[in-house]
């Protein structure tokens, strides 16, 4: 088994700890960024860091997963994976964004959902699917952008957006490639073979229609900081302009929802059999089940 | 509202598989999964496959709960030529996702692992969408999150509430984005149900886990949950090994989750028809309109128990 | 002093153990009645109860304080002190309601809000807070019933409806007599005089134009269990079917709003005094403090 | 954003007395009250009466506060008339509290615990609402709350964003009911402030309880507090009294509260202007509409920092 793929060399680089992460954008992009605490319900998650500023003009609110660069970050910000406080304190800016009608951007960064003990207790399926379901119709315009690895619904719980960006070197996927490997391969050893089948890079994610567009790493992220915050800032400016036209026309922000719930209501890929070929199966046929299945 | 002998099941002792509910070590007799004694078959079946010792639940196909939760004959079933086209060309050390998914259609005896469409319980009409476990452990693909978005686009249409009935082992590996997709696409649907003030309902069976729980199954109006099912973000072993936290007795059951405020109810197998149908008569005041006595009265007559 | 005083029997009446609460009110009057129950974030109150059912042929949602009629019971049930995930369970029901279209109906019963280290935690005031901001714009029509201790801001929670009703052996204050004792006499023997001076009685209230009916006990509640909720029964239609015609009509609603915050917003006791009799008092003047006033 | 030396506070020394503040032993030097160290009394004042050496943040009476934090001879009292009229006629023990309202008033320099107006933050216009902790430890009564309702209500016609800074002990037991109706009336007129998109900004400063935490003040769009202020519903020795619980450490501390996810952030009395005016130039696009150049213009001249 091969040690490595194209795909797994992508993992590795949307993991890099000196790759910027959300505050690195935030603070570059949104000018006199203040910075908003806590869920009003339980704690202040520092894995999910959000706030309100100036974007290029405009009054936003930004969120986002937010990793730490070195050990001693990352144990204070459990490697960017938020428990359910933090689904929680997006929500309220969620909310809060809707309120005022100021656009909302998303830094998406996470390994995963934080999946503890307190989590469990306090919901964390509970908090990602009501963020999901609070951006399906929020009446504000949002943009969201995989930075870094974008890590199954824990990622997705704040990237339900009208416009989805992907950084050229970030990744994206239902379950990391080491889950993949050790369900589907029995041998976590075979991350860079799942990482490959999981179609996790920004291309191919582009080539399936589920994000908009690419953000061009010339350089990777990691060794262009600037360069690839100011190209974020700019694709961020151009998708945010094209939504923003459409939410000011009269109606506009229905239309946006409507547009936003095609687009979602569109990803999948299926067909229509004839009744005849999958056949009128009798009920209650004895079978045993077949969960190869994650729990995340 | 007990109502164990209204309707008799008509499943046969071979549904009775080692993974899906007791053994069957003779014709006469089943053993519990859980307390291992020994239950008359036909008893078992007349309690809707509950241990009559112990009150486990045993697993059912989606086919099974249909025939246990709606009246005899109603369902109509809806998309059932939906499936998946395998986006991702999708082969794990050597399984074909393509070949997995014709071969478990075949023991499931579903081509897919949800199964939607419309019926009525004790008379009150509602669209419905079931899991099947046996399909992939009722992971969410696209095919599935297709089949629910349509059902739940079409309970809209037709002015139905909405009742889901799951269980899931998490996401579907084999479908990728494309899958983890699939839970913004049936949250999405369903905030276009509420918009209409039609309910969803939320039935969470044992397991339930992952991308079912973090998206639809917990955002109904309403939860209720089968008793000592497991249901959570993060499976338990999961949990252990990434967090080395050792967890409680009771850890992830409906019960735990009724503590922890994530669920409104428990409601036993046998209950389930009562319960639901009480519930849709109270919520038809909204998408129906107050001072509908008619409506009301239908229920009214057909179970005699809700006013 | 004397060991008695009027509102002070009232108060005892008031807090019988034996007088009917929430479950029996909500049992009695609501058919088909469905508890629900969990504020979908950390644990259901029992102090708190709620769900839906059948009032006089339409669908209500019912929320009160739960208290036990024995020891064990109001062990179990914090001696109908609700913590802030019973007041989140409420807020979760208020929207539920105001989603559906169904009207509201109180039932207020408890000492106060449960003041322990957990409650702090997560925010009692936060949760009292919120539910006041909640109630005060809530699109559906709402009716609270004071049935017996209306005991402080753990009280108002779930008391802030168009109309307000009170059981004639009820009583409703900022602060318990006791706690008044306590604070202002300098002596918790006092609570006979220091009910008296809260003037807590619904007579008082009504008075005061702070509720909208008394609900007549011609025997107490205790020893006339079923005909005190039939009355209040009787009672909560005729106000319920009020504001049912006011918000039937054409934006009947947004009246309905409007009635509702002219009836809080009207509350108060004060005169505009001249500025000359005021006096242009000189900023920061030298003044110490003197905090007679609780913390509840 | 320091800004320690801008302005000079013109405060006496008498102002500071043994329950507001540090204890001035003579002229020149006054006692901090948390490190009991001895500071320069310029220093102290020009540093907004908090401690060079502990950061401890001294008590501010509701004239100091508008000083502090409001541009120089902006502030514009409203409704400074509205007194209490006792409406339950209230003695307790012999105390009258007709009379009581008397002698607070000469004592405190205010005749309520709330000062209302408008004014300017580094050039933003806000309506504010500063509580003054010498009247009845800022209790919430009927004057206090008809005053907070005006003020929003004005906010309101005039397009005002909203500022309220709080400290208080509790409800107010001399107005009874009526006091605790004015914590409904205050978050009342908080709804209407926020269907015109028009943000409260709470500002929490030591102590703040019971009936104005559990109102207005926690339901702000932006809740900030002191370094070390003490903020919760029941006070500390209620809750030990009560429940016999060990209280921790920072228990009820803004501190406390920013970990437990209840306010946004804590300010240093000496940033306190620059972070509101930074938060009003954002909210300004809200409810001045974008693309409102001039009106962020003219905050960023004066302040120069915001973009
Ligand atoms: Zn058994
Ligand atoms: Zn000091």
């Amino acid at each position: 088994m091969s040690t490595t793929t194209p795909a797994w060399e992508r993992v590795q680089l949307a993991r890099k700890a000196d790759r910027p992460h959300s505050l690195d954008y935030v603070n570059a992009l949104i000018n006199g960024f203040v910075e908003l605490h806590g869920d009003r319900r339980h704690s202040d998650d520092p894995a999910m860091i959000a706030g309100i500023g100036a974007f290029n003009g405009r009054t936003v609110m930004a969120i986002g997963h937010q990793k730490g660069s070195n050990t001693r970050e990352n144990l204070d910000r459990n490697f960017g994976m938020p428990n359910p406080d933090g689904y929680r304190k997006a929500l309220r800016i969620f909310r809060h964004a809707e309120k005022f009608g100021f656009p909302l951007i998303c830094f998406i960064d996470t390994p995963a959902a934080d999946p503890g003990l307190g989590s469990e207790e306090r919901g964390q399926a509970t908090a990602i699917a009501e963020n999901l379901l609070a951006l399906a119709s929020l009446r504000v315009p949002s943009v969201g952008v995989v930075i870094g690895e974008g890590g199954s619904g824990g990622a997705l719980a704040i990237s339900v957006t009208d416009r989805l960006l992907m950084l050229e070197n970030a990744v994206y996927a239902v379950a990391s490639p080491e889950a993949c490997a050790a369900i589907l391969w029995k041998d976590s050893n075979a991350a860079p073979q799942a990482a490959e089948a999981l179609k996790l890079t920004a291309q191919d994610l582009k080539r399936f229609g589920i994000i908009d567009e690419i953000v061009p790493e010339p350089e990777p992220a990691h060794d262009a900081s600037d360069a690839t915050i100011q190209r974020t800032g700019e694709a961020i400016e151009r998708h945010l302009g094209e939504i923003e036209a459409i939410a000011d026309r009269p109606a506009g922000i229905d239309r946006l929802l409507e547009l936003r719930y095609e687009k979602y209501r569109g990803i999948g890929a299926w067909v229509d059999e004839q009744e005849e070929l999958i056949g009128e199966l009798p009920v209650g046929v004895p079978g045993t089940s077949t969960p190869e299945s994650t729990s995340d | 509202m007990p109502d164990f002998f209204r309707r008799k099941p008509t499943f046969n002792r071979e549904d009775v598989s080692a993974e899906d509910g007791p053994v069957v070590p003779d014709g006469l007799w089943v053993k519990c999964q859980k307390c291992k004694d020994l239950v008359y078959s036909k008893d078992f079946e007349r309690w809707f496959r509950v241990c009559p010792k112990c009150d486990f639940h045993a697993r059912l196909s989606a086919s099974q709960r249909i025939e246990y939760v709606l009246d005899s004959g109603s369902f109509e079933e809806w998309d059932r030529g939906i499936v998946t086209s395998d986006p991702l060309e999708f082969s794990a050390n050597g399984d074909v996702y393509r070949e997995k998914v014709k071969s478990t259609t075949r023991k499931a005896g579903q081509p897919e692992a949800l199964v939607t469409g419309r019926g009525r319980i004790r008379g009150y009409d509602a669209a419905v969408a079931v899991t099947e476990f046996r399909f992939l452990g009722a992971s969410m693909g696209s095919a599935f999150g297709e089949k629910f978005a349509r059902v739940v686009e079409r309970a809209v249409d037709q002015r139905l509430p909405f009742i889901s009935i799951s269980n899931s082992g998490g996401a579907r590996m084999h479908e990728s984005t494309f899958s983890l997709m699939q839970m913004a696409k049936t949250t999405a649907a369903l905030s276009r149900l509420g918009e209409h003030k039609l309910p969803h309902i939320s039935v969470l069976t044992d397991p339930c886990y992952g991308g079912v729980t973090a998206s639809y199954a917990m955002v109904a109006d309403v939860i209720i949950a089968e008793p000592g099912a497991m249901v959570g973000f993060a499976g338990p072993r999961v949990i252990e090994q990434i967090t080395r936290q050792k967890l409680p007795d009771g850890f992830q059951t409906a019960e735990f989750l009724l503590e922890h405020g994530m669920i409104d109810m428990i409601s036993r197998r046998s209950e389930l028809p009562g319960t639901l149908s009480l519930l849709l008569l109270h919520y038809a005041d909204a998408f129906l309109g107050r001072h509908q006595p008619g409506y009301a009265m239908s229920g009214q007559s057909r179970n005699g128990e809700a006013r």
